[in-house]
Order: C-alpha cells, then structure tokens, then sequence
C-alpha cells in the first residue's frame, strides 16, 4: 500500500480513509440525500427503489436494507454520513452503536452507565481477550 | 481593539441537543450534565461576548466527499441549522461577523494557513449544541457567531500541533482587528468517544482527565500527541478532541481556569467542560 | 517508485484554446506562438508522463464564491471540461488518479498544509489549454492528470513562499508512492496581464523576462517576491505566477532548462513557457 | 478599515478582496448561473426578467444591462465571474478589456500588438501622467 496506516492494528475500529472513502463514496452520497425531507419520504416509502437509483453495490444496498452498519462500515460508509439513515428512521445514535456491538440496546446503555467501554485490552488487535 | 477574553471547551453531542430541546434536561439521567453548566451560563451572561470564534467539525452536513476542507471559515451573515435526518433543530439562525470572518480569513492566509472560504452553509449539531448549553434556549443568539469548520471525518484531520498554530495566528488576527468587540473562542467535540463498530463505546476517563489537565497547563506538549494516539486511547470520534487546541493556542500561555467539568455518559460520550480566561 | 521527473510552464489563456478548437493556429496572428511550443510537443511525446500534476486556478467556474479554497486537489476518476459561457471546450474528458491523488492530499496534509479535497469538479479554461498546447487535439488525453487548483481569484491568494513550500511536500509525497510512475508537475498561468479595469493590456516584458529567468536558476529568492510585487509590475492577473512556483518547488534545485519560450501578445497576455527536467 | 489594502495606490486596477467580494455577491452568482446554458437562454429571451430574479442593487442591474464593464467591478464584480456574461454574449476576453479601457477594440488590439501597455507610469497613483 502506497498509504500509511498506523491504525490498521485497532480492534473494532475502521478509520474512514482514502481507500475506504472511494469504496463508501456513492453509499455516503446516498446518506447525504436523506437530509431533505422529501427524499426520506421517497426512501420510506420504497426503500429499495430508491436505493436503485444510486450506483451503489448489491452488498451496499443489502446492508442498508437490513440496517446492518457493520457491513454498512465495511463497504465504506462512514458513522457520520450513516448517522442521516437512523436520523431518518427516527433512531438514535446509542441505538445504531448498540447494534454494531452485538449488544441489546438495554446491556449497551447499561455499559455506558457504568462507564463505558473500558480501553483495557482494546488499544491492539490480540490483546483483544484482555478484557 | 479586538480581544480574545476567553476560552470555553465543550463535547457537541447531539444527544444533548435532543435533550434540550425535547424538555428533558431536569430527568434523572441528564440533570448531573446539565449541572455541569450552570457556572458557564451565569458566568457567561455577565461576560456578553460580542462574537464567539466557534472552532466543530462538520458531521457530514454541510461538506460531503465531494468537497472536504481541512479548515474552513463562515463568512456569510447567517447560517441556518442544518437538516441532519431528523429535521433542523428548532434553534435560532445563527448570525455571523462577515467582516471580522473575512479579517481573520485574510490574516490567517497571510500566516500560512490554506483556509477555505465559505459564503454558503448550513450548521450542524457540533456547533448548534454548544450555543444551547450554554446560552439555553433563546429566541436569538445573545452574539454573533463565527463558525470554523475543522475536518476530522476524512483521514487525515489536521495535526494537534497544526491546530495548536492556527489557534496562535487567530489570535495575532483577532489582535489586529480594529473594531473594539470582546471576542471568545470555544473548541468543540470530544472527549473520548467511539460511535462505531465493535469498539463502540469506548470511555478512556485516564485519557480525558489528564487532557483536561495539560490543555489548561501543559498545552505544548498536548499539541505534539499524535493522530494515532487520540484514536487508539480516546476512541475513533476521540479525535474530535484535537480541535480544543485551536481554542487554547487562541489564549495566553498562562489562563485562568474558572471551570472543569467532566461527566459520563452522555449517550455514546464522555463530555468535558472548561472556562478559560485570559490573564491580563 | 514514482518520480517527478520534469516540469512545464505555460500560460493558459482561454484565446489560446479558441484558437486550438477553431483551426487558427496557423493563422498569421498564432502561428508564431504555436511555433513556440513545437519543442515540447515532441518532447513529451518521449517522454510520455504516466501522471501530470497540473497546477492551475480555476476561474469562477467550479467554485463560486459560496466556496473557496486556497489549495484544492481533484481526487475524483474524471473531470468533465466546464461550461464557461460558450460550451464546454470541445477536448476530452480528464481521467484523474484517485489513489495518487488521495495519497498526496494525505501526505501533504501530514506535511502541514491544510488542502480541501475535491471528488466532483468541472475544470475550466486553466486546466484544459495547457493540455491542448502540449498534446493537440487527441481523442483522449494520454495520460492521468490531477488537477491542484490554488486561489488566485479572490485576495488573498497563498504566498509565492508558500506555493514553493507546497511543491516541495508534493515532491516528498511523490517520492513515498510505491507505484513506478513518471510523473510530470505543470504550473499554468500568466504571464503577465491585466484583464480588467482602465489599466487593462498592461504588459511587463521585462518582469517576465526576469521571472522566467529567476524561477529556472534562483527560485528561492523568486519565491520571497511579494503579492504586491506581482499585482502592481505584472497585472491584476500576473498574480496566477505564483503557481509556477508549485511546480518549481517539486523539482530538483538545479535543473536542465530544455525550453524557454516568450512571445507577446496573446489576446490581452504575455505568453510565456518552460520545459524543465530534474537533473539525474 | 481593519483590512490591510496595500494596493489601493495602483492605478486603473481593482483587486477583488473581501469588501468587493461581499459588494458583488450576488452579482458573481448571477454570473455564475450562466454557466448553465437554460439560463442563457432565459437570460437573452428577457435580460430585464432573468435578472430580477436576483438580489442585486439596481446599480448592478443597470451596469449588467449596459455593458458597463467598469461600473460591474465598481460594485463587487470579479472579471472571471463577469467573463460569463461577455462569454454568453459571443465576445472575447479582448472585446470586454478594450470596453474597459475607453478604447476601441482595433485599438485596444493594436496596443497589445505594439507589446502591451507599459508599466510606465501605471505603477503608483499620480505617476499616471507618467506616460
Ligand atoms: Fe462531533
Ligand atoms: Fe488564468
């Protein structure tokens, strides 16, 4: 690779690249369209004929259909553009964070309560059991 | 003259924003944060800033991959909240300075700095939730508001150190304005957060408590922490963090700190509060 | 690994490009300026640039005055040739290098400078006329270009120190691409010229000539020239030889100065063009 | 003034900083709509029309009307964004610079043939007569 990544060896965490923005680019286009209230009615209406419109992948639209934003995150889409799909759906972001975790809503917040996450054996891949 | 009175650093959740504006801000779970205000506000109102330099990120509402500006300054006269999926907040237009922005544009260019320059955009929760904790909820904003766009969505946001420096030549700018208006700037986001993927939920409160302490002592060694090192320790979104050394290279070497404040969780977050002043 | 192996000048003046599209090049009036660039015409018809790094302001064509950003890099596959008025230019499509031109805007973001990043841009007159005069009228350019708009529109404009700066991280971000490129950087613009106002058809042939002179063998105090110097001796529009200095920064400080080329007038400008290589 | 303007002593030459650029706004931005050509040809059917559909000053109006090169910059116009406007018309970059300079295109064209006009006596305000 041509790019210097030092943040390849962090567990559960993609850093929004180059690389990653070219594969997320007309995914996160398509998450930006969802700020006029007009296209979230079209979206909600048909989701999938409006994702059709887009020159998305199969794998894209699938992920987006399913609300999996793990996928969503793998085929390039960044937290923040993906933020506009569960904004629409009237969703929050714990809820969206709670779903990438494997986590029920309810264990996740309970976690957030009693702190959070903790960085102990979360800072490198293979350490990732530390915890 | 212009001056630079003093400095505030508060985490933008938009979590928050909804609790504000849903009336939810007396419940249990968000009544310790709002707590965490109340100096500010008071301390605030006595202190009437005339214009408030507001240093956030964008989060993918007015710039999205067609054009990523690593720093960008509004120089237009307003600025609507932005739409981003659940409708605009119901908070008031933003007013800006055009004449202060184009000042500081035309001063920081001059000192090196590769702003872009924007006449056109809407402002997200990064910079309307600030405005809220710390002014309620008005009819209008209580000052004018220039808003600084710093990216940290695309790899890579500008370095710590960066930021540091143009805090420093905003400050020379500020200086050289000769309208007299009692300026503030605040840095925005953070503290430790992490919004995605099975990381999510990261809090490193070490990590944050410490920043809280070198950015009000120790701000030059802050300024040299690398990328790699906000997103390991403080999570993804952690890296919002850094736009807090644009606030503090804006102030003197030595302030006076008149709050600290640090609470979790606020939904995904830890949030972080200071006031700063400047020494006379 | 890739390499900047040459450099290019050349104005870009849109009657230039009329006089391409239109068939006038041999007509009395151009055929003495075309003359001018038979040199380089074979010449990099040898050395066959996989990338050109093409240094150029765009003209109130993709960025109004909503949005304006000192240093702009074109990451996109390709850039459509824009309408200025008259009709897109009749030339072909511009095929970008998305991961070279992601992985200089990183680099060279690390190295300080704050770039906006670009996916989606027409490129106007600036971009496509110095194609034209080097390659004719192909049916597709024959190779990648990435376009590097710098603001020269609205004051002020980066520094000829700074521009020179930026061409030296470009160099070191070239030469970290592990991919085995010839790569080329043009800086476009001027010569000297004024298009505007009572003053217009100011010509300074001894500026440029001294210019041309100074930016092959002594860039370094050529660079330190200041914004002033170039508006008041050179033009309103003369300011747009700043950007010769991106691509003399990128280079060798010695080079082999293969072409050096000046011919007045132009429609309203001075034309002048240089084809220099790195020394080995 | 708080912006430093180091050259306002240089004869015959605006330079478009940012107290022009907030002047000509939404001059610039009209000019900027004739990239598209629809508007074109809106704006040739009914110059008048196409025109107030934007906040300009009736100033800037009348001087888009005219023709008034001149009178355009001294309300907040930039000579790339007015380039659209003598584009759309058919003109040349050297037809708008001639109008500029009270001369006519022929000797507008000479000049520049004869190698330009020279700096002598345009450098600094009051050397004007230099020439
Ligand atoms: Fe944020
Ligand atoms: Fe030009």
């Amino acid at each position: 690779m041509s790019l210097d990544k030092p943040y390849t060896n962090i567990p559960g965490t993609t850093i929004f690249d180059a690389d990653m923005a070219r594969i997320g680019y007309h995914l996160n286009q398509f998450c930006m369209s969802l700020m006029k209230a007009e296209n979230r009615e079209r979206f909600k209406a048909d989701e999938r004929a409006y994702l059709n419109e887009w020159p998305m992948t199969e794998e894209q639209k699938l992920a987006v259909l399913d609300r999996d934003y793990n996928r969503m995150m793998d085929q390039g889409g960044n937290i923040y553009f993906l933020a506009k799909i569960f904004s629409s759906d009237g969703l929050s972001f714990q809820h969206a964070a709670a779903t990438m975790t494997g986590m029920s809503q309810e264990e996740y917040a309970q976690m957030m309560l009693n702190g959070g996450r903790s960085p102990q054996g979360n800072r490198y891949l293979g350490e990732e059991k530390g915890k | 003259m212009a001056k630079i009175t003093a400095g505030v650093a508060t985490s933008h959740v938009p979590a928050i924003g909804a609790a504000i504006d849903l009336g939810k801000t007396q419940e249990p779970y968000w009544a310790p944060l709002f707590e965490g205000y109340e100096f500010a506000k008071q301390w605030i109102a006595e202190e009437k800033p005339d214009v408030i330099l507001l240093v956030y990120n964008d989060h993918a509402s007015a710039f999205s991959m067609d054009f990523v500006p690593t720093f960008a300054i509004g120089c237009a006269e307003k600025f609507e909240p932005a739409d981003e999926g659940w409708g605009p907040r119901p908070v008031p237009t933003v007013e800006g300075h055009p004449r202060l922005a184009s000042h500081l544009a035309q001063s920081v260019i001059q000192q090196d700095f590769d702003l872009t320059i924007v006449n056109k955009m809407d402002v997200d929760h990064g910079l309307t939730v600030p405005l809220s904790l710390m002014f309620g909820q008005p009819d209008a904003w209580p000052c004018k508001v220039i808003p600084i766009a710093v990216n940290v969505v695309l790899f890579p946001p500008p370095s710590g150190r960066r930021c540091y420096e143009l805090g420093k030549a905003l400050r020379k700018a500020v200086d050289s304005f000769d309208e007299d208006l009692n300026v503030q700037i605040w840095g925005t986001g953070g503290m430790s957060h992490q919004l995605q993927g099975p990381r999510a939920g990261l809090i490193n409160q070490e990590f944050d408590k410490e920043f809280l302490e070198k950015i009000v002592n120790n701000p030059e060694e802050l300024s040299r922490k690398p990328h790699i090192d906000y997103v390991r320790e403080a999570g993804s979104e952690g890296i919002e963090l850094v736009m807090w050394l644009i606030m503090r290279g804006a102030l003197n070497p030595e302030v006076i700190e008149k709050k600290r404040f640090y609470h979790v969780p606020a939904s995904n977050t830890a949030v972080g509060h200071l006031v700063l002043e400047n020494k006379e």
